[in-house]
């Protein structure tokens, strides 16, 4: 028996509004979808853009869930991300060019491989490449945000400048594997191969990291860890290698965007990381910094609107991902779904 | 006397004192030291400059606020001066109307901004501001009937500014006794004003507040400071500032685009400076811009000569002809924020100690 | 010496448009001098400044090459950004100004001054060669451009010159300039397309990267009997018109198009000394320094006045033959080439066969600087 | 004991759902030191919040002086008399010792917005500072930075820039915690010292049962976020609900 | 007696260009509560922080369980078996309590009978489990930083000043807590302001003034003979 007092907090009742305000990100996501279906007045034209604005939305999840994972968990504004994107890119466009033969087959299974064997050296060239990184550039700015800023700025000039001296100046041009060329019609609508690889890509890689996220202390000890380092260590942990880690898996997923990224966009530069970083940038702060379900949530939203909107009204679209960004702010000031919650 | 006129802020190191008063006498005498269109054209811009990074470290380094919209209230100073002579024809009305429609624009935009979202945390701040700016960046872009789009804005400036009024016959140690003389002692002397007036404020009581705020402004609250209210005001000095620098580009450029005053990149070179020079000092700006401008005007020069000298070698020379420039530039980046963690006015303070 | 200045944005995005328009400009002084790189014992000495893509940079450039290293006449940019810039001053200088390869209608136009001539094409030259080309009784055409002035004035520029065609405009649209995904685009156009009788074409003006031909090529506008249409680009971009086989449009320049000793000789050269064939940019840069080869050969020096009186309805042979500097606006009036694309394994890049040469008065380019 | 200064009317905060703060109704007067007990958790350093502004009411009302400043925003209801010093100390980590005391004096004085003369120049506002940082027995660490103090030299600090502000509502959490026993007197001495001036009301949360019994006019206890008991020290002390509550079983030696 | 689980002998650390731990030399022994007293700023944090590589001894040494520390890095002294409660506690906030404790359980998975009995001596901890720590009140936070260095075995605990804010109540269970620690068999390390507390609680105590260890015996001994506290601590602490 011991003899502290009981001390039982008064609870009361939860209201409505509270308990649905966890789901509060999914239902916008749900209402845009219906909104698009009663604005839209053509069936097709409303299915074609709804896939494929989840299926942009994707592309951008994968390219923006590197950053969010660094950005989120070590407090690491990583403006160099889109220079992985772009190695990445140009990495794996390079390992297609090789296959030249298995993309040129009009067999699904070949065009897979040889893009699965293009994926996997991209993100191992940027997963040492953001080893590299972090050991050169970052390691002397934790904690310090505007430092990280410029350094990794100037960590971005120096590769998109080594691409150049390796790859030489001009855009290349490639096509994609001969199989996912086209598009499926469907119900009237065209749903293209491509984007529904991308699709599954981004779902298998999203409901990985959420698992090591939700089942690994990898996540705990880096949060903690950018929290109050020396208390980390001091519990145990080799902090410097878990971070080192992180940040490589963050580089390799950019990677892994940059080849899914160029090979949507079927030219790469230097600079084509660097061009969709704001877009990027705009995802992981309405996602909430850190959070690998606001990351996926807010890229979906941005996908499926900017569809939307640029079918409904052009000039809007100018615009629209700002005005969704600055929304989500004043409904949440710290984005859909706030990882860092105390303060 | 001199220390009222600094207010205070002695450079506290030989070197940096040494370097200041250099730099103060080079920009000075620059077209009678360095006569020459490029090398005048430099010091202005290193003038400007100065303006626009002290203003930005007024808000960064003394007020804790990251903004993105920095270039965008240089931007409106700016197409301030250029619209008002574009419309209000050629006279010094035109530029002072300019400037000052573009000082009080660029400050209600910075309040209005600020009111809505200095309560947000830093880092969504910073990010409101970039989406903001490059909003704006789009609207001058669309509304080209006025603001000449992506091709930019000619006009013309008052004669006595020109090269082509000539005040005295003949040359002094080079330079010609023109309209662009005047011209660069205007934005010299502007520059001069300016800084001295922010390095006023940043020791004035105000300043002390702001690096409060900065430190911890939930204490800062607690004792009784608004911090908000601090918050918008310094954002709003701040983006004045920055708009007088841009009427001061307007001024010496005769041009204005969107790649010129408005671009994210130019942001960027101003945290560098500012970073470089060491934050929350101002004399940090001066040794920043100073630095970044020479470099991105003769790095390119430098490395060309170095690249010539190795050709032959494999690889090297490639990596060092003066195409990539920006390549070291990048690595210079790097380097100095290693090197010089609190900036290089930091750095000398620091080793006096 | 005879003192030129090349001033052009060496680094930045558009680096690989400015090293060929430099090798052409070199070629073209090397041609035009029978290697010697002399006119009249005069040696002819080439300044390179870098803009890096800016217009202030662009300005105070141009103003050292002329006040400073006092040449004689400059060259440039590649972008129109910063020659627009770069125009006042020469004006202010008094020296001629060739712009090459900026392409913006307002340099001859608007913002024109009698130092500035122009051997580039200039884009009503580019619209008005792709309405030729894509004209006709029954056709009905979309347009796709760039939500900003250079896309509005593109498309303005071809609906004039498709005006008395009889070719009808269906639908205009409009995207911002950094749209990466045409879907939503594409539905608008298929939409507006779909219940139209005739032959249907999409025309698409695009400047810069993330080009939409080969996004909407896969969302299959076959279906509903579109087919796309688009102007000529560099090789490396000729490389995704493979997905176009029979696509027809207008371009500027291809090697094997032109046909003329000029252009054999820049074939030649350029396969030896690069050992690729010459760009798109490379015949542009090549013309301007014959031009400017000629123009002093005619003036008999390089005063200003006289080059200028030299120049004012000059024509000189270029590799797309005969050139004219319009003597009201300093337009080089040029022929562009209507292209069909061939498909062949073997090479790169699609290729642009040429259907019919638009020679000079085949095209009716409006004089817009008044 | 003379007219009341600080009221609050049913004042309440809730987290989620989670009352933190329940219906606290309680009045402090002019001159009186209030010691405000309870377990941890029990909602003490909520209630300061909701009073000092830090946290927005769920519920209820705080009056100062006949006037409602529930809704007022921190730095208002500073400048009106309600002082506060932190339970987890909250200072300027990179200023030196005195300049954080200075900065009070400033806040004071109201001159925040001057922008143009210089902050040396104030004379009238460094010397009083200089005297408090002496009052708290700093001097020798005045152009220290507050980082580098000892956890027990910075809790001193925290109470400096409380008695720089010298509010009509002094508001203290835990001020000894983590303070050495020969230096506890030094804020204890402080503390009495106000009490003696008798114009300035004093809230006072502590854990040690010996500074209470010796300072206190009155105790208030929260149990649960709710009032429990408010009364005279001696009678408080003796409730049941203290202790069985708060108290728990003495300290035996081991 | 046994050899001490823990022995600095001259250990001196540096802090910036201060010189802040003069020659400290302190047995730890084995079984035992040892009590390090003395004034604000002498480096009673200091040395616990030295001891477990947050700061580096720059003379002397340190020796765990006859293994000499003083070079290693942090993560692996941690894991030879050393809790540390920080002063500053250390708590993550952004992470809720169950983080918290499920990152301090370095070896694996929580044991639940231990977390019962932390529950037990620390209830506010099972009500908040799923809250976020800095949302928690003070006395909670501290609760939550001592369970955490409790969660798994430890041959060693150095614990900063554990009562401070604590209730009188939390105070007393926290003390049978340590107790039981110790009747486990752990070493403990305590630097402690509550006289009361620390003669309730200490085998064994060295004072500490001005970056050394000016006295160390029986904690029985300092608490009985009030001219040896008036002479090590400047006043008389039978007062509180
Ligand atoms: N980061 C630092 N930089 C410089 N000096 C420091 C730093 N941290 C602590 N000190 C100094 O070291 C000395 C010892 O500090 P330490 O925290 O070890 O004292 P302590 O005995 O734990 O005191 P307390 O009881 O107040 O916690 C103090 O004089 C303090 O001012
Ligand atoms: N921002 C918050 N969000 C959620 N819960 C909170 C928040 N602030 C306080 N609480 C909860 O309110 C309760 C009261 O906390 P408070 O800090 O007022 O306690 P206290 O009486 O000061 O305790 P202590 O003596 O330990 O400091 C605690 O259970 C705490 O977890
Ligand atoms: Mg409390
Ligand atoms: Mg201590």
């Amino acid at each position: 028996m011991t003899s502290s007092p009981d001390h039982l907090p008064t609870m009361a009742r939860s209201s409505l509004s509270d308990r649905l305000a966890p789901y509060g990100p999914i239902l916008i996501l749900v209402l845009l979808v219906v909104f698009g279906f009663l604005a839209i007045p053509s069936m097709s034209s409303w299915l074609t853009l709804t896939v494929s604005g989840l299926a942009m939305g994707m592309m951008i999840f994968i390219m923006a869930s590197g950053l969010t994972l660094v950005f989120g968990l070590m407090d690491v504004i990583n403006f160099g991300h889109g220079a992985f994107v772009s190695v990445g890119a140009f990495v794996g466009v390079s390992f297609l060019l090789l296959l030249q033969h298995m993309t040129g087959a009009p067999s699904l299974l070949l065009n897979l491989t040889a893009l699965l064997v293009a994926i996997i050296g991209a993100m191992l060239a940027t997963g040492i490449m953001g080893w590299a990184f972090e050991r050169v550039i970052v390691k002397p700015v934790y904690g310090a945000h505007l430092k990280q800023i410029l350094v990794t700025m100037g960590g971005l000039i120096v590769v998109e400048q080594l691409i150049i001296v390796l790859w030489g100046p001009e855009e290349i041009y490639i096509t994609r594997p001969e199989a996912l060329k086209g598009a499926i019609t469907f119900a009237g609508a065209a749903l293209e191969k491509y984007r529904l690889v991308a699709v599954g890509i981004g779902l298998v890689i999203f409901l990985l990291m959420r698992w090591i996220l939700r089942h690994t202390k990898i996540g705990l000890i880096v949060r903690a860890g950018v929290e109050n380092g020396e208390m980390v260590e001091a519990l145990g942990y080799r902090l410097r290698l878990v971070f080192v880690g992180v940040f490589m898996a963050g580089s390799a997923l950019a990677g892994l965007g940059g080849v899914l990224w160029g090979l949507y966009q079927e030219v790469i530069t230097a600079h084509m990381g660097n061009e969709v970083m704001i877009l990027i940038f705009i995802v992981v702060i309405i996602g909430g910094l850190g959070s690998v379900e606001g990351c996926f949530i807010g890229a979906l939203l941005v996908g499926l609107l900017q569809n939307y909107v640029a079918f409904l009204e052009p000039k809007v679209a100018l615009i629209s991902n700002i005005g969704l960004m600055v929304a989500i702010l004043m409904w949440r000031p710290m984005g859909m779904i706030p990882v860092v919650k105390a303060k | 006397m001199l220390t009222k006129l600094l207010s205070g802020d002695t450079p506290r190191s030989p070197v940096l004192a040494v370097l200041l008063i250099g730099i103060l006498v080079c920009l000075a005498l620059a077209p009678f030291l360095f006569p020459g269109v490029r090398s005048v054209d430099t010091a202005a811009r290193i003038c400007i400059f100065i303006v626009l990074v002290a203003s930005y470290d007024l808000m960064l380094g003394y007020g804790g606020i990251v903004s993105f919209a920095h270039t965008m209230f240089f931007g409106i100073g700016a197409y301030g001066v250029a619209l008002a002579c574009t419309h209000l024809g050629r006279g010094f009305d035109a530029l002072l109307v300019g400037s000052v429609a573009g000082a009080l624009v660029a400050a209600t935009l910075a309040f209005v901004i600020g009111l809505f979202s200095l309560r947000v945390r830093a880092i969504f701040f910073a990010m409101i501001t970039l989406a903001v700016a490059s909003a704006v960046a789009v609207l001058v872009s669309q509304l080209s009937a006025i603001t000449g789009g992506e091709d930019g804005l000619n006009y013309r400036i008052p004669r006595e500014l020109t090269p082509a009024f000539k005040f005295a016959d003949g040359q002094i140690l080079g330079a010609r006794l023109n309209g662009k003389l005047l011209n660069y002692y205007l934005i010299f002397g502007s520059t001069l004003l300016i800084f001295l007036l922010l390095l006023r404020i940043v020791h004035s009581p105000f300043g002390r507040v702001l690096q409060a705020i900065r430190e911890n402004d939930f204490r800062a609250e607690a004792i009784g400071y608004r911090v908000v209210y601090y918050r918008v005001a310094v954002t709003c000095i701040s983006a004045a500032a920055a708009a007088l620098a841009g009427s001061l580009y307007a001024i010496w450029l005769r041009y204005v685009g969107p790649d010129t005053t408005l671009s994210l990149e130019i942001m960027i070179d101003v945290l560098l400076m500012v970073v470089i020079g060491g934050m929350g000092t101002m004399y940090g700006a001066v040794i920043g811009a100073t630095i970044f401008v020479l470099a991105q005007n003769y790095l390119q020069a430098l490395m060309s000569v170095a690249s010539d000298a190795l050709t032959g070698l494999p690889v090297l020379p490639e990596l060092i002809s003066a195409d990539r420039w920006l390549l070291w530039l990048g690595v210079l980046f790097i380097l100095s924020v290693y090197f010089f963690p609190t900036g290089i006015v930091g750095r000398l303070r620091q080793r006096r100690r | 010496d005879i003192k030129i200045a090349h001033i052009y944005g060496k680094t930045g995005p558009l680096e690989a448009y400015a090293k060929q328009s430099h090798d052409g400009l070199m070629l073209g002084l090397e041609y035009a001098t029978d290697g010697t790189m002399e006119i009249d014992g005069e040696k002819i000495v080439v300044i390179e400044k870098d803009t890096q893509l800016k217009p202030e940079n662009g300005k105070v450039l141009l103003a050292e090459a002329y006040g400073d290293d006092e040449v004689d006449l400059a060259i440039g940019p590649v972008s129109s950004g910063v020659a627009l810039a770069m125009l006042p001053v020469a004006q202010e200088y008094e020296k001629l100004l060739i712009v090459e390869p900026a392409v913006a209608d307002s340099i001859t136009g608007s913002n024109w001054n009698r130092y500035i001539f122009r051997t580039a094409r200039n884009s009503s030259q580019d619209a008005v060669a792709n309405a030729i080309a894509l004209a006709g009784e029954d056709v009905n055409i979309a347009t796709l451009a760039q939500d900003y002035a250079f896309g509005r004035d593109g498309v303005a520029a071809f609906k004039e010159a498709l005006e008395g065609t009889g070719t009808n405009i269906v639908h205009e649209e409009y995207v911002p300039t950094d749209t990466t995904d045409f879907t939503a685009a594409a539905e608008r156009i298929f939409n507006a397309m779909k219940d139209v009788e005739g032959e249907k074409k999409l025309f698409v003006i695009w400047a810069g990267g993330g080009n939409p031909m080969g996004k909407i090529q896969a969302m299959e506008p076959s279906r509903f009997g579109v087919e796309l249409a688009t102007g000529g680009n560099i090789l490396a971009a000729m490389a995704s018109y493979k997905d176009f086989p029979g696509m027809e449009g207008a371009t500027y320049y291809y090697y094997e198009n032109p046909n003329n000793d000029v252009n054999d000789w820049l074939v030649e050269t350029h396969q030896e000394r690069f050992g690729s064939p010459p760009d798109f940019f490379t015949a542009g840069g090549m013309s301007a320094g014959i031009a400017i080869v000629e123009a002093i050969k005619k003036a008999g020096g390089t005063d200003t006045e006289d080059l200028i009186a030299a120049m004012e309805g000059m024509e000189w042979e270029t590799p797309k033959g005969t050139m004219k500097f319009r003597a009201e606006d300093h337009q080089a009036m040029q022929s562009m080439y209507h292209f069909k694309i061939r498909v062949d394994p073997d090479v790169e890049w699609a290729i642009p066969d040429l259907v019919r040469e638009l020679t000079i008065d085949d095209l009716p380019i409006p004089i817009r600087n008044k | 004991m003379s007219h009341p200064i600080l009221e609050t009317r049913d004042l309440s905060v809730r987290f989620g759902g989670h009352v933190a703060v329940d219906r606290i109704s309680c009045t402090f007067r002019t001159g009186e030191l209030t010691a405000i007990v309870g377990p941890n958790g029990a909602g003490k350093t909520t209630y300061f919040n909701l009073i000092s502004g830090q946290i927005a009411a769920s519920a209820g009302s705080v009056v100062l002086n006949g006037r409602n400043i529930t809704r007022m925003p921190v730095a208002q209801r500073t400048h009106l008399g309600i002082g506060r010093a932190f339970q987890l100390t909250n200072l300027f980590p990179n200023l030196n010792v005195l300049e954080n005391v200075r900065l009070v004096i400033q806040s004071k004085a109201g001159r925040g917005f001057n922008m143009l003369s210089m902050a040396s120049d104030h004379d009238d506002l460094t010397m009083p500072a200089e005297e408090i940082v002496e009052r708290v027995r700093l001097t020798g660490h005045a152009h220290q930075p507050v980082s580098e103090l000892s956890h027990g030299n910075q809790r001193k600090l925290e109470v400096a820039l409380l008695i720089a502000l010298d509010p009509l509502v002094y508001m203290f959490d835990e001020p000894t915690a983590g303070m050495s026993v020969d230096e506890a007197p030094v804020v204890l001495d402080l503390i009495a010292e106000l009490k003696a001036r008798k114009d300035r009301t004093i809230l006072l949360v502590e854990h040690k049962m010996d500074v209470i019994r010796t300072l206190a006019d009155r105790i208030i206890v929260l149990h649960n976020g709710a009032l429990a008991a408010d009364g005279e020290p001696a009678e408080v002390m003796a409730s049941d609900v203290v202790r069985d509550a708060y108290m728990g079983r003495e300290l035996e030696d081991g | 007696m046994a050899d001490p689980i823990l022995t600095l002998s001259g250990v001196k650390t540096n802090i910036a260009q201060y010189h802040i731990l003069q020659g400290v030399d302190l047995d730890v022994p084995r079984g035992q509560v040892t009590m390090l007293l003395g004034r604000n700023g002498v480096g009673k944090t200091t040395t616990l922080r030295s001891v477990i590589g947050l700061w580096r001894a720059h003379e002397g040494t340190i020796l765990f369980d006859g293994e000499d520390i003083t070079r290693r890095p942090t993560p692996a002294i941690a894991r030879m078996g050393i809790g540390f409660v920080p002063e500053d506690m250390g708590i993550f906030s952004d992470l809720t309590v169950e983080e918290n404790m499920t990152l301090a359980a370095v070896s694996g998975p929580v044991d639940s009978a231990r977390l019962d009995w932390l529950f037990s001596v620390f209830p506010p901890l099972k009500t908040f489990w799923k809250g976020y720590a800095g949302t928690l009140s003070g006395g909670q936070k501290q609760m939550l930083c001592i369970a955490r260095a409790m969660i798994e075995e430890r041959k060693l605990y150095l614990i900063d000043e554990p009562t401070k804010g604590l209730a009188p109540a939390i105070i007393s269970t926290m003390a049978r807590a340590l107790r039981e620690l110790k009747a486990q068999g752990a070493s403990i390390l305590l630097v402690e302001q509550n006289f009361a507390v620390a003669r309730a609680l200490g085998d064994g105590a060295a004072v500490m003034d001005d970056g050394r260890i000016i006295w160390a015996g029986a904690m029985r001994e300092l608490a009985t003979d009030k001219d040896l506290q008036e002479r090590l601590m400047g006043l008389s602490l039978e007062a509180s």
